[in-house]
């Protein structure tokens, strides 16, 4: 009996602080553990396509709230797992054809899902485009890269420069970890031969970025 | 003509007759008020064609007219567009987008009592002069503003 | 049955701005659905009138939007004027709504 | 490594000034045609279309919506819409306008849930949903009065954190999180002007325009089809409509939107 009084009144007691307005923000871990729920209850989606909710250690790391900054040890970490995964074409060839890349970087579209289905292409597109002023002129270009124009009129079309700029689209993390600038080659986006045609679309002279 | 459609009207008070009318067969769809449909302008598929059948032998540039429109459009399926003419005695105003497959978007008689100023939204496939004719005192007048039109979104 | 239109009508000096909003697919007989070609439909005629006097009488092609918007400017109006806007499509369906002019701001 | 970050980020500050003016500046820009559209918008078509959905006794209980309560009483409309997400006890859970109606709609209605969820979000062009124009006539309700979303049940605080943690959370092929795009002033997709989420006055946008008409699609667009498109161009699979993940997004934004006057329907290119 005593028991059974007690325990309503540590029931009201809790009500009690609710109404009280002494509810309160719930702590990172608690936060955590809800919103992670949530992903995996907000969606529908096969097993093949769960991977695209899993964090990987990267994300993790580059998913910081408000102004909480990158420690100096995870951006080194973030750096070491971005050259690992960089992988070069069989070719060995790092400057494919600028008017292929011309039309990749042209291109926002490939891998989106709608009911289960993954949108059929023949292959993704480069979304350049959507964040980056690309040809001199060029009205229908997003800005939240910087822009790209004069890319290969400013760094030249050395192997060095190449090579940083294959490594760049590849895996933007190697050099700016963390940035809002997608791995396009380590998320499998596009294909070590596609991102040479971006290259070359970004350092050729003929190509019309350097116009 | 006209006076006895307005007793008709009166008559029957007012508007909200017409659909008993129209359902009785009293009116042919569309033709009791309006004027017909210019199908010739309305299916051209030139520019030149068009000014043809709405009659305009010559144009004359006039900075008596402004077009407001956007500079770039967002969405071309819904380009506002308006014209103003300040030419006095304008009885039409027509708006043509050039590089759409039809060029002619639209055309307004204003009778007496209305103001020479029309706002509307069209459909524009691709970037385009965007040309309004004016007619007045039996002359055409045109004036001209381009609009790029960028496919929106990020397919 | 065609959908009610949107009028607004307000008083600035001696001219009424009336503003116009209709409901209508305005297709352009290309769109390609999954059940094949969707056909021509479109508003074809607008005839604005102020107390019964037709102002304007317009022509449209398909090439007006999808719900369509209309604004135009009648002149000698008065508060409690009558305009009615009337609206015929290519397949003959037809719409009359009116409204009273009211006090500009 | 800091080091390292900051001379690419020098590098990108180079190649950003060298292009500072951007060819959207000059001329007239977007905001004429924009203003143009927002003035007389379609979207307010759709808000008649609502009422007579709300006062009509429908489904297979046959019963109008005046029975469902918004958060202020049932059937009581007038600012309701600006307090949501909101916790409601009958369900034990926070809900967004579009989970409540779904709510409302299967328990006093009787419909299906799986039935409305499926056409909750209407095809391009479509005459749209009966949801749509029911949360576009009920946010009106709401029209000029203050955004006002208030944190004091737990769940509320609960979803307000849950929700901020997906806002920044990077994931799939993208590595997009919401933040990526919406976390910095005057950025643009292509043409596409974003909204910076993070600052008060974008929160306020968000909070104070959606239900919206969008110019490409023709008809309603509500805010569970905001969140549903913007994941699908992050290449993440299907976001199921009115589900947390979606309600969490909704009640970290609208909150930082508080005091935003309402004003429905937005026009969105």
């Amino acid at each position: 009996m005593k028991n059974n009084n007690w325990l309503k009144w540590s029931a009201y007691a809790v009500a009690g602080l609710i109404v009280a307005g002494c509810a309160t923000y719930p702590d990172q871990a608690t936060t955590k553990q809800m919103a992670e729920k949530m992903v995996f209850e907000g969606f529908t989606y096969s097993a093949e396509h769960k991977s695209r909710l899993v964090q990987d250690r990267s994300q993790q790391i580059c998913s910081k709230i408000g102004d909480e900054k990158l420690t100096q040890a995870e951006a080194a970490e973030v750096v070491k797992l971005a050259r690992a995964s960089i992988k070069f074409p069989a070719s060995g060839k790092l400057v494919g054809d600028w008017k292929t890349g011309d039309k990749l970087a042209h291109n926002g579209a490939g891998d989106r899902i709608r009911n289960g289905k993954e949108e059929s292409r023949k292959e993704n597109g480069a979304l350049c485009q959507n964040c980056h002023a690309l040809a001199p002129g060029e009205i229908n270009v997003g800005n939240v890269g910087p822009p790209l124009t004069g890319y290969g009129k400013q760094r030249g079309n050395s192997e060095a420069i190449a090579k940083y700029t294959y490594e760049k689209i590849y895996n933007a993390w190697m050099y700016f970890p963390c940035s809002n600038m997608p791995r396009l080659g380590a998320t499998e986006h596009l294909t070590p031969e596609q991102i040479t045609h971006v290259v070359a679309f970004l350092i050729d002279p003929q190509s019309p970025i350097n116009k | 003509m006209k006076q006895l459609r307005r007793n008709f009207l009166k008559l029957s008070g007012g508007a909200g007759a017409m659909a008993v009318a129209a359902a009785a067969g009293l009116l042919k769809a569309g033709s009791a008020w309006a004027a017909p449909w210019n199908k010739s302008a309305f299916e051209s598929k030139a520019v030149a064609d068009v000014q043809k059948s709405l009659g305009a032998a010559t144009l004359i540039e006039s900075k008596e007219i402004t077009i407001t429109a956007p500079d770039i459009a967002e969405n071309g399926a819904t380009v506002p567009v308006a014209v103003t003419s300040k030419i006095p005695n304008t009885q039409s105003i027509s708006i043509i987008a050039e590089n759409n497959p039809f060029p002619l978007a639209a055309s307004f008689d204003i009778m007496p009592g209305g103001d020479s100023y029309v706002s509307t939204r069209i459909k524009m496939g691709k970037t385009s002069d965007v040309r309004a004719i004016v007619k007045a005192d039996g002359k055409f007048y045109t004036a001209a503003k381009e609009v790029k039109v960028t496919v929106g979104g990020c397919g | 049955m065609a959908d009610p239109m949107k009028i607004r009508a307000t008083l600035q000096g001696d001219t009424a701005d009336v503003r116009i909003l209709m409901r209508h697919p305005m297709e352009t007989g290309t769109r390609k659905t999954s059940s094949g070609v969707v056909p021509l439909h479109f508003i074809q005629s607008v005839v604005v009138q102020h107390n019964g006097k037709t102002v304007l009488d317009a022509q449209w092609s398909q090439a007006i939007s999808q719900n369509p918007f209309l604004g135009v400017r009648v002149k000698g109006a008065k508060v409690g004027d009558k305009i009615s806007v009337t609206w015929t499509d290519n397949k003959g369906d037809k719409r009359t709504d009116e409204v009273a002019v009211s006090a500009g701001s | 490594m800091e080091k390292m970050r900051s001379i690419g980020l020098a590098l990108g500050a180079v190649a950003l000034f060298a292009m500072a003016a951007p060819a959207m500046s000059q001329g007239n820009d977007l905001s004429v045609g924009r203003k143009m559209l927002v003035e007389d918008n379609p979207g307010d078509l759709w808000i008649d279309i609502g009422k007579e959905l709300f006062y009509q006794k429908r489904g297979p209980k046959k019963a109008s919506l005046e029975q469902c309560d918004f958060g202020l009483g049932a059937g009581k409309l007038e600012g309701a819409a600006a307090r949501m997400p909101r916790y409601f006890a009958d369900t034990d859970r926070v809900e967004d306008l579009e989970s409540r109606l779904l709510t409302c709609m299967t328990r006093l209605q009787g419909f299906d849930r799986k039935g409305l969820v499926k056409q909750a979000i209407s095809r391009p062009r479509s005459k749209g949903s009966d949801i749509e124009a029911l949360a576009l006539y009920i946010t009106s309700r709401s029209n000029g009065m203050k955004v006002n979303v208030t944190l004091s049940h737990q769940k509320e605080y609960d979803m307000y954190k849950a929700g901020e943690y997906l806002f920044y959370r990077r994931s799939g092929q993208t590595d997009f999180g919401c933040v990526q795009c919406h976390g910095e002033p005057d950025k643009r997709i292509r043409l596409q002007d974003l909204i910076n989420m993070t600052s008060k006055a974008g929160a306020q946008e968000v909070a104070s325009t959606w239900p919206a008409y969008r110019g490409a699609h023709y008809v309603v667009r509500t805010m569970q089809w905001r969140l549903n498109d913007c994941v699908w161009q992050m290449r993440l699979p299907d976001l199921e409509y009115g589900t947390d993940y979606s309600i969490a997004l909704t009640t970290f934004l609208n909150h930082r939107g508080n005091d935003a006057v309402m004003q429905v329907p937005g026009f969105k290119r």
